[in-house]
């Protein structure tokens, strides 16, 4: 009796010793064709156990279904400690979830030892093992196939189309409407006043568009707001340079200037070679341009588009002979030597807004506002969801994530 | 000395290396026709470099060798499992249109291939744009303020922490602050003026956090050459630096002295 | 004629766009494949398109020497060293830079000649922030002068002697970069990815045709 | 004092010069040695990298032309030295077509020194066009995308590229970018939909840019500029061009401080003067 009950004693301690929790098969356990891929993949889930731990192990194996409906020999695909594969939060969707939050996900892609190919069936089950027990998973049966839409990235699609409609919405109105709202921007006063100082001391005006071809946003804004410089200059007749590195834009940029000229009725003021070019290299520009500078000595230097490192050898020249400098780039690495450098800086966006601004081109107009409307979106979506995230743990809900996914980035 | 030590190639070459980082130096001094000589070599030089490196990438290794794999024989034949390859000869034909360019009465072909090349290139950019900088930005930039620990919840002040709470609520202002400076439908007014202003300060500090990483970027390139020349200044090579570093002097000495009076520099 | 001249090419960048747009959400082998085939098109047609900025370079050149321009002679500089490095990569050295371990002629060229041009070329602004250091960069405005303290933080903490002589620009420094920086370079990039993403949806959809080249519909 | 400021702002620039000039020379010729502190950003990815088991496959783009290689060659170097340690199987390529020379005379020095062989355990893929569509080909194929190596030898069946056939079997991609085409391009196109785990090392010029990436996990390490390279030096004890370069750093950093610093006292001195001090 005694002994009995000293075995028996012995058994559990040294049960409780090795595994607290006793050797069960998987629950839930079920196979599943990889969601939101290429085929050739199959996926497992199974629900989370108290007993898994690093030394527990599971075995995933896999057996092909025969053209006769019966399963073939089964192979060990892979082994990994039970305490492992989770899914965590933000990893699937809510909307399309292959199994709740803390069940185990595995997926198996095809290998060359056990090729896995799409429209075949496949048996699968989990063997647990810890010390030299073990115990089985029912088996579970999945085919893979390929699949026609990622649904985790139907957000992703989602956006694209919201602000596709936005977009269009927005230039249709400013085409009814081109002079919408949109609010004054401070450097574009001070194009009035350089433009007047330099008729004053009669001394000429410089404008660069920058180091971009036409195919650039900040080279297409450039030129638009050269054709509005090039109005005033030709109301106060003052004389224009705008020395060139690119072929084409110094074509666009003749026509953007006569056009000027011609609308506010000075015709017969327009010079043809203020449009002028210099070379395509860098530095051979830019050292032509200083000595323009350093020579002429320009009331007014504007240098919208986009710069390279030559910004600060121009800006810096161009500060040391007085000269009033305006800025407008979307280069953001040069912005700082603008910044610092210039009377008046226009920060990458402003520069295209002052283009839309000054032109009223509706599909300009109607694209800031489009660009806009998105912003407040995203804005509004970052208050709420930080509101919503603090919520959600102070009130310890998950139901938080029904907004919140919207915004996460799924693969 | 063990001078010769040094290939006779890499000894030339040194020199050269010093010669034309002189010239170019030589800028600092002004404009001048040493400069213009190296300047015009490296783009001449480039342009040379770029085109066999064109050449043997894109013409020789991804359609001459896949085409030669071919058997056109085989495909009179009937035999059309070579045809695949002869897929390069689809992009050829539209990389050809993009030089009709040059030939003004058909360069309007061109636009064709443009429109399949932008075209492709919009297309394939909208979603992994709004992937990877859009929604996976919106992310990370929303997070819960409080952390929730051993049953109480704590807002954490640690600012040396990036994902303190703290923290978060400041890039929070900063995001936020910027995206409306960058409003363009709303005055700038009341409480727009504030947070305009604050995208401001943001902007700023931003902006000389790049100016600072900026300036040791270019002192790095400086300290780059200067080790070259430091290099190539022993007697290994022959005093290269010193010795072209006074050259160079004299020949700009020579060139001021022997332009006209008053003219300025080109 | 007109329809090959404008409306064909609208056309195609509206199916290549749409199609390729929506290829991203399609893990299908179908499309797997498509994208496969047209980005590795894409390789040889930008191999094209390169030849095209060398080749209006080459042009620009050649009318300064046919025209004997002022400063003539340096484009026939930049011609020689063209036309050397093209015979010796193509004829000498068959391309390659190394043969065998051994540097071969073109590399030659290449490690003596372009690499110090070029590096010298931008070393030079070294010098030009030391300049504009002291003649330009003032703290005219409140602005100004935050940008400046900050910039002068951030050149303090990210060298050895700064961090020696005042360590806590370091951590200062660390917080500049990865919370202040951080959030302006995160609502920058948002503000210009929608940008982007406006650009190529005007693009796709024929608003936007500047890329098209030669102006207005001629 | 207004005289003499005027007088000082008016200094030929060419003195300004000088200063720099000795700045950078005497440190170079008499280093001082201070001590290199160590960034989370940069342990980030000495850390994965010293994690990775032997055999794993290190992608490093080396995307940067000759003009920034005093900042990003030190870099590339110590990450090479430190992947070959390991003995990683490396895999180089450059998007920068005027630095393919350079970054394959980095890989052909390095794996020299470390008795590394081509093809076996390293290859260099060379440059090819395309960037974004350059990427999605190698994602869907690496074979495709480059038939042959720098070298023009087949890349198929090399032994380095046993068990690869795109850029999801990639363990960890580096690019060291100067620009454009360069780190943000490599996550947008590649590991956006290939999944691999990635890092940067950049420019100066580029660094700040990359913050947002790096905090939300899209980049797990940032290695910036020449002080980012010393770092990596020191984490691998194995001190090159970056650690020497320090010094000569730190002198320039501060002239320069020193410069903005007059600069202002001036500006402020002379500001009391009508209109615009030009």
């Amino acid at each position: 009796m005694i002994l009995v009950s000293l075995f028996l004693l012995l058994l559990i301690h040294g049960a409780a010793f090795a595994a607290p929790f006793p050797l069960t098969p998987p629950e839930g356990f079920r196979a599943l064709d990889t969601p939101n891929d290429a085929g050739t993949s199959i996926s497992l889930v199974w629900k989370a156990s108290p007993g898994d731990s690093k030394d527990r192990k599971v075995q995933v194996w896999l057996a092909e279904k025969k053209a006769n409906g019966s399963v073939g020999e089964f192979k060990k695909i892979t082994e990994l400690p039970s305490k492992s594969r989770y899914i965590k939060p933000g990893d699937f969707p809510w909307w399309d979830q292959p199994a709740a939050k803390g069940d185990h996900y595995v997926k198996i892609p095809s290998s060359q030892s056990f090729p896995i190919e799409d429209g075949k069936g496949y048996a699968a089950k989990l063997v647990i093992r810890e010390g030299d027990q073990e115990v089985s998973s029912p088996v579970s049966e999945a085919t893979p196939a390929p699949n026609w839409v990622n649904l985790a990235q139907i957000n992703n699609l989602a956006f694209v189309v919201v602000f596709t409609g936005i977009l269009l919405t927005s230039i249709g109105a400013s085409r009814r409407n081109p002079h919408m709202y949109l609010r004054r921007i401070a450097g574009l006063d001070a194009v009035e006043e350089a433009i007047g100082r330099s008729t004053e001391m009669g001394r000429p005006i410089l404008y660069l568009t920058g180091a971009g071809d036409m195919g650039d946003v900040s080279t297409i804004a450039a030129t638009v707001i050269l054709g509005e410089v090039a109005k005033k200059v030709a109301r106060y007749d003052t004389t224009l340079k705008v020395p060139h590195r690119d072929p084409i834009v110094m074509a666009v940029c003749q026509e953007v200037v006569k056009e000027a000229y011609v609308e506010v009725g000075r015709p017969d003021a327009y010079r043809e070679d203020s449009n002028f070019f210099i070379t395509g290299d860098q530095f051979s520009y830019t050292a032509a341009v200083d000595g323009i500078m350093l020579r002429e000595k320009p009331a007014a230097n504007f240098f919208m588009g986009s710069y390279f490192a030559e910004s600060l050898l121009l800006t810096e020249t161009g500060a040391s002979t007085g000269a009033i400098q305006i800025a407008g780039t979307d280069s953001d690495h040069q912005l700082p030597f603008f910044v610092t450098t210039c009377d008046y800086t226009l920060i990458g966006e402003e520069l295209y807004a002052a283009s839309a601004y000054l032109s009223r081109e509706p599909v300009l107009v109607g694209t800031l506002r489009g660009q806009d409307i998105g912003k407040a979106i995203i804005m509004a979506a970052l208050i709420l969801g930080t509101t919503l995230a603090t919520l959600g743990v102070l009130v310890q809900s998950d139901a938080v994530n029904y907004i919140l996914d919207l915004f996460k980035d799924f693969k | 000395m063990p001078e010769h030590l040094i290939p006779t190639h890499a000894l030339i070459g040194a020199w050269i290396a010093v010669g034309l980082t002189l010239f170019i130096f030589s800028f600092l001094y002004k404009d001048n026709p040493l400069f213009k000589i190296g300047e015009h070599l490296y783009v001449g030089i480039s342009v040379g470099y770029s085109v066999v490196v064109v050449w043997y990438t894109v013409f020789i290794r991804l359609i001459w060798e896949e085409i030669a794999k071919g058997n056109p024989m085989a495909i009179l034949g009937g035999d059309f499992s070579d045809l695949k390859h002869y897929e390069p000869l689809i992009p050829v034909m539209i990389g050809l249109l993009i030089w009709t360019r040059f030939i003004p009465k058909i360069a309007w072909l061109s636009r064709l291939a443009f429109a399949f090349v932008v075209g492709f290139g919009s297309g394939v950019a909208i979603p992994r744009t709004v992937s990877s900088t859009i929604l996976k930005q919106i992310e990370d930039t929303v997070n819960p303020l409080l952390t929730m620990s051993n049953g109480g919840f704590s807002f954490s002040l640690d600012l040396a922490n990036p994902q303190s709470g703290v923290n978060t609520v400041i890039l929070l202002v900063g995001v936020i602050s910027v995206l409306f400076y960058f409003f363009f439908s709303v005055e700038h007014s009341g409480a727009g003026y504030v947070t305009a202003r604050t995208g401001v300060y943001f902007l700023m500090i931003g902006f000389g956090a790049a100016f600072g990483y900026t300036v040791m970027s270019r002192m790095s390139l400086l300290i780059g050459r200067f080790g070259d020349l430091l290099k190539f200044s022993t007697a290994d090579y022959g005093y290269a630096t010193p010795i072209l570093l006074l050259l160079t002097i004299v020949c700009l000495v020579i060139w001021e002295r022997s332009r006209p009076r008053g003219a300025g520099s080109e | 004629m007109i329809f090959f001249k404008r409306q064909l090419p609208l056309a195609i960048t509206l199916i290549m766009g749409v199609v390729f747009a929506l290829q991203y959400y399609i893990p299908h082998p179908v499309s797997e494949d498509a994208i496969t085939h047209l980005s590795k098109w894409m390789q040889i047609i930008s191999g094209f398109a390169m030849v095209l900025g060398l080749a209006s370079l080459f042009q620009v050149h050649a009318m300064k020497i046919k025209r004997q321009v002022p400063g003539w002679g340096y484009s026939g500089i930049l011609f020689f060293a063209m036309l050397a490095t093209l015979a010796v990569g193509l004829f000498w050295s068959k391309g390659e830079t190394t043969a065998n371990g051994v540097q071969t002629a073109f590399g030659w060229i290449y490690s003596y000649t372009m690499v110090p041009l070029q590096a010298t070329m931008f070393s030079i602004l070294a010098f030009f922030i030391a300049s504009a250091a002291y003649r330009a960069f003032r703290a005219r405005s409140r602005e100004a002068a935050l940008l400046l303290t900050a910039a002068v933080v951030v050149m303090m903490g990210r060298v050895p002697l700064g961090q020696f002589l005042l360590p806590w620009t370091w951590d200062v420094t660390q917080w500049l970069l990865n919370v202040i920086n951080s959030a302006v370079r995160r609502a920058i990039l948002i503000g210009v990815s929608m940008g982007s993403v406006a650009l190529s949806l005007k693009i796709i959809l024929g608003y936007e045709r500047s890329y098209l080249g030669g102006g207005k519909d001629q | 004092m207004k005289e003499f400021a005027r007088w000082m702002v008016s200094i030929d620039r060419r003195i300004i010069f000088v200063l720099i000039a000795l700045g950078t020379l005497l440190p170079l010729l008499h280093p001082f040695g201070l001590p290199i502190k160590v960034s989370p950003e940069v342990r980030g990815v000495y850390d994965y990298i010293e994690n990775l088991p032997e055999g794993s496959v290190f992608f490093l783009s080396l995307d940067f032309d000759p003009s920034s290689k005093p900042e990003l060659e030190p870099q590339a170097v110590a990450l090479l030295r430190h992947a070959f340690r390991k003995h990683l199987r490396v895999i180089g390529m450059t998007h920068w077509l005027p630095g393919t020379g350079l970054a394959d005379s980095i890989f052909a020095r390095v794996a020299k020194e470390m008795g590394k062989q081509a093809e076996k355990d390293y290859v260099f893929l060379g440059w090819s066009p395309g960037t974004g569509s350059l990427v999605i080909a190698m994602g869907q194929d690496l074979y495709k995308a480059f038939p042959s190596d720098n070298a023009k030898h087949p890349t198929v069946g090399m032994p380095v590229l046993e068990g690869v056939r795109n850029l999801r079997d990639v363990n960890y991609l580096i690019s060291l970018a100067a620009g454009n085409p360069g780190i943000e391009m490599w996550y947008v196109f590649g590991k956006d939909k290939y999944r691999f785990e990635m890092a940067g090392g950049s420019t100066g010029v580029m660094a700040p840019g990359l913050y947002p990436f790096l905090r939300s996990g899209q980049i797990n390490g940032l290695i910036g500029g020449l002080q980012g390279a010393a770092e990596y030096e020191t984490l691998i004890g194995q001190k090159g061009t970056a650690v020497a370069g320090m010094d000569a750093q730190s002198a320039d950093h501060f002239v320069i401080i020193t410069l903005v610093l007059l600069c202002n006292v001036f500006y402020f001195v002379l500001r009391g003067d009508k209109g615009r001090p030009a």
